[in-house]
């Protein structure tokens, strides 16, 4: 006769306590893990929230002959080194738009000179002390503000840190990402469809499956190389396209969305293939009328993360040159334009320190684009998740 | 005007598509309507039509820009378009004889889609190829003027200063030049280390709590908290490395007493680290689901803990999946570019000491294609000897994770009768 | 028709920030479309540049350091065939440190002990043993030799290396002039092309020494000092006239061959050697540039402006 | 239910003969033959394993999708052989139709699965026609009732027996000859399972149907004939009284009283 | 095969009274009691769904697994009720084995498969006494000569009559009380399943043994008690020769007679 529960269950004790103890450090793990994302995200919120908000200053800017010559001349000597230069540029043009405007003089809002905006949030800046005074005096006087930053969001790539925006950026992550998506989305559907539903088991498809897996672990970087020679030099895809962008990241997002979608498709039951088989539809029939209409979730959800990924990818795009300055969005698949990503990075090169936290700003975009992909992923596959 | 040509031609080809599949489909019908039975159904009949005319027309324009593309001649637009116009409407009058009842319109559509998916496949190994092409003939002019074993076995990367070609003085220089990559792959490999020390405990056990211990709810808000982490972007790791990390390990190595660099090979790896977290967890995740319920059970029948039962039970299963998820995330590791460009050192450096500066291959290959060197130089072209063995690295890596999984399958081969 | 007026500038990194200032203010102020620029390195750019004159090849590139003759040569056997040069002004190289040390003077020579591979010791050359600066003369500070400098591909280290390590070399009978190599056993630390960190860095490791550009500095003016080298402050007028030693000349060429079908190469080439620009109040040495000494500042505009290709021989000066 | 055991024996609607199966180097078939009368139901019924449904797979290729399973033996049909190349399947799944063990309806509408194969086929064109098609064979399988209101909901949110039914309803849709079932109850409750047995019968009048069952008493219900299968060989068939009043063998007759499987 | 069912009623060995148990909403056991009798096989029978696992289950305490399932009621062993929140499932399960459906053997070797209970269970120290115990418990499993020479091999590379012998091995090497199966031969060929019918008859002498079977010749062949579950009830528990010779309800006797399930 075996022992009494009593016996047993003081035996356990030990047991018992060993099992908790796996218990804590797994959830140590993950929680170091959420630990990690707070830290991160809490650090970069720090350092680029500030990128959101602008220096501003309320001057009188006579319009003038003379100004509309000299554009430096439009506002009061001590103001001059205060006020953004792109604002003097954009006065002759002004003037010509608005003829009225022409002998007048009017007290207005306009973007400070990055040292401004760097000294109004308390940061390191080139000021000197008598500049210091005028804009302590003018912020008490209420002349001289904090606002939100349109600019950033409105503007392209500037040397004049005020005026640096990301959405000329944003513009050709938008395109570069478009073409990544027409290109590998249909090619990576149709290579996981051949191999998990028609591809006889050879050594053919099975070196297309190590192939595959193979490319995943590719450092990006060679990929870049590969655009360089194959779609650049040899194709004589334009340099610095989006078009050639979207070529090189398609190619690198390829085996992540095969693998997402032979996933997808691996998970409809056999059940529903011999159903179709059954009432006599052929293989093709089979899988465009059962097998991909239910498998689409699972295959949208792999693709917006890999999307998310080649989003943030940066070391090809370098290689092909996808790191132009960009003062003006443009929208044109041929010609040359920057991601956000390579902007956030040339912009964490320049000397002026400003750029420092349009840098950290410029995570920001990234990140909250990114984490909304990554929800709608997300909330897909929850929505969708079935089964059979 | 050259512009207008292309969707023109497109809009063109769609319609002419549309005609032939109108025609197919029309004419089987018709033979339907007299009472022959027909091998296949009047719409694959039209899109047998579509398919032998814009299909082919399509495809033969393709290969003939791109036999142009490889000899190297100039394309003639206007021809092309025209051979294509050509071949549509030949390919249109001779399929339109094969609407017929004897004919399997359905296989000759099944095949063709066959053949195009087959098609899409081989992308994937012509991009292995085009890598292997885009760095082979740079990195064999390397070869050429260093030698291969040097670059493999040699520790002392070198390159040489390039002042001394400027100033017209390379001769001397070229004989200075060294370029033994080691201390490059030994940082890569110490860093890819210190990047897996971080990311195999903690993301595992996160997916062991996931598995096995974690309530449904705690499950669902923390599995997309972990997809964040690998949605980030690397170069904003990267950012963040060097700017708060790199600084933090500075100090708390002071605080030990310890001195270390601020571009350590530490910082780099454990945000490396970080961000394969996601990968290994999310990997191991599958993988422990993917140990048949029934083996749980069993142990738990036996009066199991469930500590043992994942240690002695679960675990040992899913060692394979495990095994090849983290070879996956090494190679990712081995080949990550922009956190290392941005936080580690551009020291080579062989040491063992991961406070001390380092740097590792994909730095190098970056510096190397973007700096100021002259094109030609021996030193920018070893980027491409590097890319190539750091490619040789990953396929290796690749070949032994297939052969442990297949192995392990082998021995703890999971039989569900 | 309208694409090839668009104007394609690649090059230098160390340019990239002058010649995007240009861009900006050429793109704001005229009616040409934008001219396209590209960060790719001095010689990523000469190699675009040199592969041929077709439209799709860009018509400036920007280069931190000279065009060298083989790619010269290059240029010239893809039909490259007149290239103008043009000389924008200087990049003084700094050797600075956190503003919290006391302002420190340098001689080259000491430059040159504290960071050559190998230097000379009673006449023979040695495995360098200095690890702190007051190794090398006592009346500098007990501080471990510590300095971020650029890497081997950056043109800056090689500036440094000809302008202050070879330079010092010769005065050294050991050595003959025949330097070759900055130390690389752990007091010299290659930092990446990223020269913020290096100034990152000097604020938090207040011990090191870092190797940069001149506008790191003017950008960071409370923060960081510079040595004095030889007596001479990293001034602009300094590293202009040539008496702050260390400084190198910024360029781009330009491809006649685009003059006259790249519409807006002329005026954009014309907007840079503008005064406005480059002149010493212009904009860019607000931004960091050290302009050029006027005279030469003339004449350079005068034949860069006109288009005068450069021959072999002028590159091969040295 | 009644069952009716004088059918015409002289209409053969499937014949197998010398038919021999490989999964690899496994035989599950073994020169087995067999011949299906038109119209009746025949009832496949043998220990686990034994290859029933490896022989009803056979009959209307659906072993083509199994890339070890090789083939060797004629199946006659309508004067063709079933297993030569140039046999076209979808054709032949078209007139030789299946249900399944577990109910497997499209993920779409109810309507869907059953106009979805006929509208493939291009039997109907017309949505009324359509409609008309789907009443009939819902009426067929004795769901209408039960579905009539809700066409446009998805298959998969009947209960499991009315699933089946669905699956039935699929089948007979496309007016086959032949209707193959494998254990199409064995999933089910006892009460779907009666309405089941009933629908194979009155189906009967119009298909011809073969069912694998490991259930004895239903194969004595519902069937005409009955094959008994061992280790992937015929041992004995009969008509069902017979085989399983005075089994000819004994390992029939050890099976039928239960006294192993 | 010899069935005895001359034992000793009054050792009862687990007693389950007033037990229901809900998945969610859906109650699968409803007010359920019955006695199991130490040393005898008692079997579960009914038609599919009917709650027979659900019931085994709740024996150990498995359904704990389950996050829908709700027990309340009692189950009482040793005078202890191992439904009440003190219990301690491991020493439960330490008493009352559990043999499953399909073969589940540890992706460990034949000789570790067995002693890793023991072991962990501290039942065995060193490897003399491991072997012997493994010994033991294979030679009760009736699969000692069969894997004596190889029970350094993986226990998934036997047969499945085998993996399931190993799995009775395993449980029966810690020495339970009772030891539960849930249709242990329902994966298995007829010889295997003769092979484990044999054994349960065996294993009697020393353990309790709870057995849900789909076959009533099964039952009819090792069990000294049946008891007939439907729709969560127990509709009929009595000594196996009564129940199937004369059933005292009409739902049993239409079972047993296969007009049904
Ligand atoms: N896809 C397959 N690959 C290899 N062997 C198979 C396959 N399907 C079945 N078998 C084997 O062929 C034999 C016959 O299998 P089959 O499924 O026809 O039996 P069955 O009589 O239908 O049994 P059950 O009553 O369990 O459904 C079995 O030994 C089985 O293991
Ligand atoms: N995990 C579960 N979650 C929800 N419902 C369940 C679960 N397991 C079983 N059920 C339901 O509880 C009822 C009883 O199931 P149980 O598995 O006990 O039946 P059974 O008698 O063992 O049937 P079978 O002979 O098919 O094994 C069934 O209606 C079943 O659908
Ligand atoms: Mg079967
Ligand atoms: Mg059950």
């Amino acid at each position: 006769m075996a022992q009494s529960f009593d016996d047993i269950t003081k035996q356990l004790g030990k047991r018992h306590r060993r099992t908790r103890r796996l218990k804590l450090t797994c959830m140590a793990a993950m929680v170091l893990s959420a630990v990690f994302l707070v830290v991160f995200l809490g650090d970069m919120v720090n350092r680029g929230w500030s990128a959101f908000q602008q220096g501003r200053m309320q001057i009188e800017v006579s319009y003038t002959e003379q100004s509309q010559q000299m554009p430096l001349t439009a506002v009061d000597e001590q103001y001059r080194q205060l006020v953004s230069r792109g604002f003097f540029r954009q006065i002759p043009q002004r003037m010509e738009a608005d003829p009225e405007l022409l002998g007048t003089t009017r007290t207005q809002w306009v973007i400070a000179r990055s040292s401004v905006d760097q000294y109004l949030k308390g940061r390191e800046n080139s000021l000197s002390e008598q500049q210091r005074q005028l804009i302590d005096r003018m912020v008490e006087q209420g002349n001289a503000k904090l606002a939100f930053n349109t600019t950033f969001f409105t503007t392209g790539d500037s040397r004049m840190a005020e005026l640096a925006g990301i959405l000329s950026a944003a513009l050709g992550t938008l395109l570069t990402i478009i073409v990544t998506m027409a290109i590998c989305f249909p090619i990576g559907v149709m290579t996981a469809v051949y191999l998990e539903e028609f591809a006889p088991d050879n050594r053919f498809t099975r070196l297309i499956e190590v192939n595959i897996n193979n490319l995943a672990a590719v450092p990006s970087i060679l990929f870049g190389l590969l655009g360089l020679a194959i779609f650049i030099s040899f194709f004589g895809v334009p340099r610095s396209s989006p078009l050639v962008g979207g070529l090189t990241l398609s190619l690198m997002t390829l085996p992540m969305i095969i693998i997402s979608t032979r996933a997808a498709l691996r998970s409809v039951p056999d059940s529903i293939r011999h159903a179709a088989f059954g009432v006599g539809c052929t293989r093709w029939q089979v899988v465009s009328d059962h097998v991909l209409p239910v498998s689409i979730p699972g295959i949208l959800t792999g693709s917006i993360i890999g999307l998310a990924q080649a989003m943030g990818e940066t070391a090809p795009l370098i290689i092909v040159g996808m790191v132009a300055f960009m003062p003006d969005p443009s929208f044109s698949l041929t010609q040359a334009a920057t991601v956000l990503p390579a902007q956030v990075y040339s912009w964490a090169s320049l000397p002026n320190q400003a750029f420092q936290e349009k840098t950290a700003g410029g995570i920001l975009v990234l990140l909250a684009v990114l984490i909304t992909l990554n929800a709608a992923a997300v909330l897909l596959r929850n929505r969708f998740e079935r089964r059979w | 005007m050259l512009d207008y040509l292309l969707p023109a031609f497109i809009v063109l080809m769609a319609g002419l598509g549309t005609i032939a599949f109108w025609m197919g489909r029309q004419r089987a019908a018709r033979v339907r309507a007299e009472g022959t039975a027909m091998r296949s159904q009047p719409g694959q009949y039209g899109w047998f039509m579509s398919l032998a005319s814009v299909g082919a027309a399509t495809a033969i324009i393709f290969l003939c820009w791109l036999a142009l593309l490889i000899t190297g001649s100039p394309v003639p637009l206007y021809s092309l378009y025209f051979i294509g116009l050509a071949v549509a409407l030949l390919g249109m009058g001779l399929a339109l004889r094969y609407v017929r009842p004897d004919f399997h319109a359905r296989s000759a559509i099944e095949g063709v889609i066959r053949f195009m998916l087959a098609g899409a496949a081989l992308i994937s190994i012509l991009t292995t190829l085009g890598i292997l092409v885009s760095v082979i003939s740079e990195a064999i002019r390397f070869f050429s003027m260093y030698s291969f074993w040097d670059f493999i076995t040699g520790t002392q990367w070198n390159p040489g200063a390039s002042f001394l070609e400027a100033a017209g003085r390379s001769s001397s220089a070229s004989s200075q030049a060294q370029f033994g990559s080691l201390p490059l792959f030994a940082g890569t490999f110490m860093i890819t280390l210190i990047a897996m020390l971080v990311a195999i405990p903690v993301g595992l056990g996160s997916a062991i709590y996931m598995v096995e211990f974690a309530p449904r709810g705690v499950r669902q808000a923390f599995k997309p908290v972990l997809e964040i982490l690998a949605g980030i972007p690397t170069v904003v790791y990267g950012f963040f490395a060097a700017i708060t990390v790199s600084p933090l390990i500075v100090d708390i190595a002071g605080f030990f007493g310890l001195e270390a660099s601020y571009t350590n090979a530490l910082s780099p790896g454990i945000v490396m680290g970080i961000m394969i977290i996601p990968f290994i967890s999310s990997l191991s995740d599958d993988v422990l689901h993917s140990v048949p319920n029934s083996l749980r059970q069993g142990a738990l029948a036996l009066g199991i803990t469930k500590g043992e039962m994942i240690r002695n039970v679960v675990l040992p299963s899913a060692t394979p999946g495990i095994i090849s998820a983290s070879l996956l995330a090494v190679s990712r590791a081995l080949g990550e570019t922009m956190i290392v460009v941005m936080a580690a050192g551009m020291s080579p450096n062989l040491t063992a000491n991961p406070l001390e500066t380092m740097t590792t291959v994909t730095v190098s290959i970056v510096s190397s294609l973007t700096g100021d060197l002259s094109f030609g130089s021996a030193h920018t072209l070893s980027a491409f000897a590097l890319g190539l063995v750091l490619f040789a690295v990953t396929l290796l890596l690749n070949l032994v994770s297939v052969f442990m999984i297949n192995h392990f399958r082998e021995k703890y081969r999971l039989n569900t009768i | 028709s309208s694409n090839s007026s668009q104007l394609r500038i690649v090059g230098s990194s160390t340019v990239y920030p002058f010649a995007s200032y240009v861009v900006e203010e050429f793109a704001a102020t005229t009616q040409y479309p934008t001219p396209v620029l590209e960060s790719t390195g001095s010689g990523g750019g000469i190699k675009l540049f040199c592969a041929g004159t077709g439209m799709d090849t860009p018509s400036i590139t920007n280069a931190s350091r000279r065009m060298k003759v083989e790619e010269f040569e290059r240029c010239q056997s893809n039909g490259v065939n007149e290239i103008t040069e043009a000389t924008i002004g200087y990049d003084g190289i700094v050797f600075a440190e956190s503003s919290v040390n006391e302002p420190i003077n340098l001689t080259r020579e000491q430059l040159f002990l504290a960071l050559a591979a190998q230097v000379p010791q009673d006449g023979e050359l040695v495995a360098n043993p200095y690890q702190s600066w007051s190794d090398i003369d006592s009346s500098l500070p007990d501080r471990e030799i510590e300095v971020y400098g650029p890497p081997t591909t950056s043109g800056t280290r090689d500036a440094f290396e000809e302008l202050v390590m070879a330079a010092a070399s010769e005065e050294m009978s050991a050595y003959g002039g025949e330097y070759t190599d900055i130390r690389s056993d752990g007091p010299y630390i290659d930092a990446g092309e990223n020269d913020n960190l290096i100034v990152q860095r000097l604020q938090e490791n207040q011990n090191a020494f870092g190797i940069f550009g001149y506008s790191f500095l003017e950008e960071n003016p409370n923060a960081l000092t510079a040595a004095t080298i030889n007596g001479e402050a990293p001034t602009p007028e300094a590293i202009s006239s040539g008496d702050y030693p260390v400084s190198r000349s910024l360029f781009f060429y330009v491809k006649d061959a685009h003059v006259d079908s790249v519409d807006a190469l002329r005026p954009y080439v014309e907007l840079f050697m503008s005064d406005q620009m480059i002149a010493p109040n212009g904009y860019l040495s607000t931004i960091g540039l050290i302009p050029l000494p006027e005279s030469l500042r003339q004449q350079e505009r005068e034949e860069v402006t006109s288009f005068t290709p450069i021959e072999l021989s002028d590159l091969q000066e040295g | 239910m009644t069952r009716n055991t004088k059918v015409d024996h002289d209409s053969i609607s499937l014949s197998a003969s010398d038919l021999n199966l490989w999964y690899g180097d496994h035989q599950a078939l073994k020169s087995l033959s067999m011949k299906v009368y038109a119209n009746t139901v025949t009832a496949l019924i043998g220990p686990s394993g034994c290859g029933k449904s490896t022989f009803l797979r056979c009959l209307n290729r659906m072993n083509d999708l199994i890339p070890s399973a090789r083939v060797e033996g004629n199946i006659e049909m309508d004067g063709r052989n079933v297993n030569s190349k140039d046999m076209d399947v979808v054709a032949l799944r078209r007139r030789v139709g299946m249900v399944f063990q577990n109910p497997n309806p499209f993920p779409k509408s109810i309507f869907e699965n059953v106009a979805y194969a006929p509208r493939m086929h291009d039997i109907v064109g017309g949505r009324a026609e359509q409609e008309e098609l789907v009443e009939k064979a819902l009426r067929d399988a004795g769901l209408w009732d039960e579905v009539k209101d809700k066409l446009h909901q998805p298959g998969t949110s009947l209960s499991g027996g009315q699933q089946q039914r669905l699956c039935i309803a699929r089948a007979v849709a496309l007016r086959p000859d032949v209707i193959l079932m494998d254990e199409p109850t064995s999933a089910l409750d006892p009460i779907s399972t009666a309405t089941i047995e009933d629908l194979m019968v009155r189906l009967r009048e119009e298909f011809t149907i073969v069912v694998v069952t490991h259930n004895m008493q239903q194969a004595a219900r519902v069937a005409d004939y009955t094959s008994f299968f061992h280790l992937g060989e015929i041992i004995e068939y009969n008509d069902t009284t017979t085989l399983f009043e005075k089994p000819a063998t004994r390992k029939a007759e050890d099976y039928i009283t239960g006294r192993y499987g």
